[in-house]
């Protein structure tokens, strides 16, 4: 096959931080470097300590070599993820409005920046994602319940979190659309074509009763 | 009873389905359903059975007799269809393995030699698409690229190694950055480490 | 609408239900195993779902009300099971009451437009889906192996492949797999 | 080796770029990756991205071209130029692993849907030149196949590949129904009237528009401009049809939008708001397209910094 099935209609986790890695971030040089005209971007010279946004690629590839500072986002503090982190446990309903690929930048920034935290940061934050995603994980275990063919309601759920979902809800999804789809609409059954022969099933049973499987002897109405 | 056999080169399917290998060709069961369906088809053409199913306002004048008669003809198309079916469905599986196969560079020996040529066939037709894309390697990995270059340090005292980037002095204690395929045979070989 | 080539909705089809022939029909021994002979009205057998369900919707003679055959109650909907399925449908073994139980119910109330039916095993779908995922993503609570997940019929166990590589795939990029 | 001979190209372009569209490369790329995820997420095969393939792939050449010819020369440790081709490679492998695996994903779907593609001469017109013949060949190789192991046997009846009486069709078609995850990513400040209720309408504040995958507009019959010069900010649709189109506003360059196929439309009321950062998850059912918003009810927020739709 073209493309391996485990690919097809979704993404795989690395996808969706290459994407991630696409977004433009700030960075600080550490040396003078010039601009350069690639495929994708136009990056513009790097003066020392002058703050610029470059793809976040290539921020990391400077960094390996110790050319630049990142800056590390405004929302990944103790503080900030505390916060969150309380918002998040305070609502059971909703999900707080962390960046849609908090997921992604986070591992990105703990991998490659690390040393643009403070001392011994990084496992608490990282606690703090974990703890996050844990609690968010459980309100989407309780937001499934509400899944029906109609749509499934959860607000601000990030790329990485539906992506962890998505074949499990589309397939649901598509079963109760399926199972659905073999009824005749309301509206159009009246006008049952006499000349369709409908088939007949036999009772297996001799009780009779209003509903039907209350007992084995159900009839089925096609009349209405 | 007919379909029987369909059904039986179907579960086989399903069986090796996850296989990435081509299983044996079931030669045997296929030739069954062949001979089975050929024999449906003599069934069928015993009398140009119009369908019994959907009947035609045109058909007023057929007797209970007459379609009581031609059920058999009936069934037998039915099955005729559901051999074909199963035939078609365990057929695609082994070319979606073999479509595979070309993708993935994988070599291994077809029994089959109809197989064999579509194989071939499925080959020569990707070489030809790839060939519209030159510059990029189609059958290349589909994993996001990642640390294409990486720093590494020497473990041993080896000499002058050449890659695209230029030769590298690995030695004890050298440290350098390259494209990670190029170095990636001299880390196993123990010559070099990943920082 | 299933795919010509999907190897499981042939396999579905494949599955016998119960039939009552209605008229006596030279020539269909084989129906019941007896090629070449007559199989008589009133005779119950069980047939392929690909054969049953035309034949059930297949007039003897135009406008006779009078099908070749009349479908019997199959167990997957019989009382037992349906009941089963209202009040502990998790713990029902589906995939002894038929392999591909979804599948069976799709083309029955398709043939009888049986909303009551397609109501009760939507009910059920949602709460054996949220169980495997729970099992999927063994989220706490969720431990021990348990005899829930040998009791999925096909379609379930493929929900749960899916649950279960999107849980796992995810796991694994967090812990550093490429 | 001089240094500043080898950049000295780098430099030229972007100097005259300046003054340009400095955004393009980058819109380039905001649109490969889209037509990447969308073709990925889509059940059906979406239109090739001709244009834009063939700019990207343009500029790889160069690209290739410039590190086969300065690779070997460049033995010196002078770090800036290491450093820089490091760059210039690892970007030509991100865009060849998107450009790949969105020509793979089409395959794929080609494949699956061969007989589909055929017989709808508007799928067909949405195959490159390439992947046609490829279509073309696979299935002449795979007709062959077929023939050769059993179908020969078989009379001519009952040798056919597109059958589609008898109960199993053997077209296989795109699921059109099946769901798929959208993002709202813009607003649309005047209500939209879905259906002929008056009252069902849903207000999306200007800037917003929900992110359908394609397959909304794919088989709409209308599509409509959702932002073009004439129509800046909304419109409305009456009876069956599709919101549609593409979106021109401020920051958006032909960007794709939502399309909404709506033909019956359920609410809790009147003017619905959808704000950004709203997300939906749509599907269709009894072969109509139903669109179902309800407050608050919604994915995601959008996105990167450039204010440009990401899909999800």
């Amino acid at each position: 096959m073209a493309l391996p099935r485990h690919l097809q209609n979704t993404f795989t986790p690395q996808e969706l931080e290459f994407l991630t890695e696409s977004e433009l971030v700030r960075i600080s040089p550490r040396y003078k470097f010039n601009g350069l005209d690639l495929i994708t971007a136009k990056i513009p010279d790097m003066m020392p300590n002058r703050t610029m946004e470059v793809p976040l690629w290539y921020a990391i590839l400077l960094k390996k070599q110790n050319r630049c500072r990142m800056f590390t986002p405004d929302w990944l503090t103790e503080d900030n993820l505390k916060a969150y982190l309380k918002k998040e446990k305070g609502n059971a309903n909703a999900f707080t409005n962390l960046p849609f690929n908090w997921l992604e930048l986070s591992k990105i920034y703990f991998t490659y920046a690390s040393d643009e935290f403070r001392i011994d940061e990084i496992p608490k934050l990282k606690q703090l994602i974990a703890e996050l995603k844990e609690v968010r994980a459980i309100k989407v275990q309780t937001g499934l319940k509400s899944i029906d063919e109609h749509y499934l309601q959860l607000d601000n759920l990030s790329r990485m979190e539906i992506n962890e979902i998505r074949r499990f809800v589309t397939d649901v999804m598509g079963k109760y659309i399926q199972l659905k789809n073999t009824l005749v609409p309301e509206d159009e059954y009246e006008e049952d074509d006499e000349d369709v022969p409908m088939p007949t099933v036999g009772a297996a049973g001799e009780d009779d009763d209003e509903d039907g499987y209350e007992n084995e002897g159900y009839e089925y109405n096609y009349n209405q | 009873m007919y379909g029987d056999g369909g059904i039986k080169l179907i579960n086989e399917a399903k069986r090796t389905q996850h296989l990435e290998i081509l299983p044996r060709f079931q030669d045997e069961m296929v030739r069954h359903i062949i001979n089975e369906t050929k024999e449906l088809q003599v069934i069928a053409s015993e009398t140009s059975a119009e369908p019994l199913h959907n009947p035609d306002p045109s058909d007023q004048q057929q007797t209970q007799e007459d379609r009581r008669q031609k059920c058999l003809q009936f069934i037998s198309k039915l099955a005729m269809r559901r051999n074909k079916r199963c035939l078609l469905a365990y057929e695609r599986l082994r070319s979606e393995k073999m479509d595979h196969m070309a993708w993935n560079n994988i070599e291994a020996p077809i029994q089959n030699h109809h197989e064999e040529e579509y194989l071939r066939e499925y080959e020569s037709n990707l070489i030809n698409f790839k060939s519209a894309f030159i510059d990029l390697d189609l059958t290349g990995p589909l994993v996001p690229p990642k640390d294409i270059f990486i720093e590494v340090r020497g473990l041993q005292n080896v000499g002058l190694i050449q890659t695209e980037y230029g030769a590298f002095d690995v030695t004890e204690s050298s440290r350098f950055f390259a494209r990670s395929t190029d170095v990636e045979r001299l880390i196993q070989q123990g010559y070099l480490e990943k920082i | 609408m299933p795919s010509y080539y999907d190897l499981d909705d042939i396999i579905s089809e494949s599955q016998r239900i119960p039939c009552k022939i209605e008229v006596t029909l030279p020539n269909l021994g084989i129906l019941e195993g007896n090629p070449g002979q007559t199989i008589t009205k009133d005779t119950k057998l069980e047939l392929p779902i690909w054969i049953a369900t035309v034949l059930a919707l297949t007039e003897v003679e135009r406008d006779s009300n009078i099908n070749f055959i009349t479908l019997l109650q199959p167990d997957a909907v019989s009382k037992k099971v349906i009941n089963t399925i209202k009040t502990s449908p998790t713990s029902l073994d589906l995939h002894s009451v038929a392999p591909h139980y979804y599948s069976f119910i799709e083309k029955w109330a398709e043939l009888f437009n049986d909303k009551d039916l397609v109501d009760t095993i939507l009910v059920m779908l949602k709460e054996r889906a949220m169980e495997l995922n729970r099992f999927a993503h063994n989220l706490s609570g969720v431990q021990k192996e348990s005899n829930f997940l040998y009791s999925l019929d096909e379609f379930e166990k493929l929900v749960y492949r899916s649950a279960h590589s999107g849980a796992k795939n995810y796991r694994g990029w967090v812990n550093g797999e490429e | 080796m001089d240094f500043s001979d080898i950049f000295a190209e780098f430099d030229q372009s972007k100097r005259a770029s300046r003054h340009d569209n400095s955004q393009e490369s980058h819109n380039d790329l905001v649109l490969l990756q889209q037509a990447w995820s969308n073709e990925r997420l889509s059940p059906e095969i979406l239109e090739y991205e001709h244009d834009l393939l063939e700019r990207i792939l343009g500029k790889l050449k160069q690209k290739i071209e410039f590190v086969e010819l300065n690779s070997m020369e460049i033995q010196s440790s002078h770090n800036d130029i290491k450093i820089t081709l490091m760059i210039i490679e690892s970007e030509i492998e991100r865009v060849s692993f998107l450009i790949r695996s969105y020509l793979r994903t089409r395959l794929s779907k080609i494949d699956k849907y061969t007989m589909f593609i055929m017989n709808s001469e508007d799928s067909v017109m949405k195959l490159s030149e390439e992947e046609t013949i490829y279509m073309d060949s696979h299935l002449r190789s795979l007709t062959k196949l077929y023939n050769n192991l059993f179908l020969k046997h078989f009379d001519e009846s009952l040798q056919k590949l597109d059958e589609t009486g008898g109960g199993a069709s053997m077209i296989d078609e795109p699921d059109l129904q099946k769901p798929v995850f959208i993002q709202v990513v813009e607003t649309i400040e005047d209500p939209i009237r879905f259906g002929d209720d008056e009252n069902d309408l849903v207000r999306l504040e200007k800037g917003i528009a929900a992110e359908v995958s394609e397959l909304w507009w794919s088989k709409s019959e209308s599509s409509v401009n959702l932002f073009n010069e004439e129509l800046d900010s909304a419109f409305v649709i009456e009876g069956r049809g599709a919101i549609g189109g593409r979106l021109g506003g401020e920051g958006f360059r032909n960007e794709l939008i939502p399309i909404l196929d709506v033909s019956s439309f359920e609410s809790n009321g009147a003017g619905v708001d959808v704000g950004v950062g709203d997300g939906l998850l749509l599907y269709s059912s009894d072969g109509f397209k139903r669109l179902v918003i309800e407050k608050g009810f919604c994915f995601l927020l959008f996105t990167s910094s450039s204010g440009l739709a990401a899909e999800i």
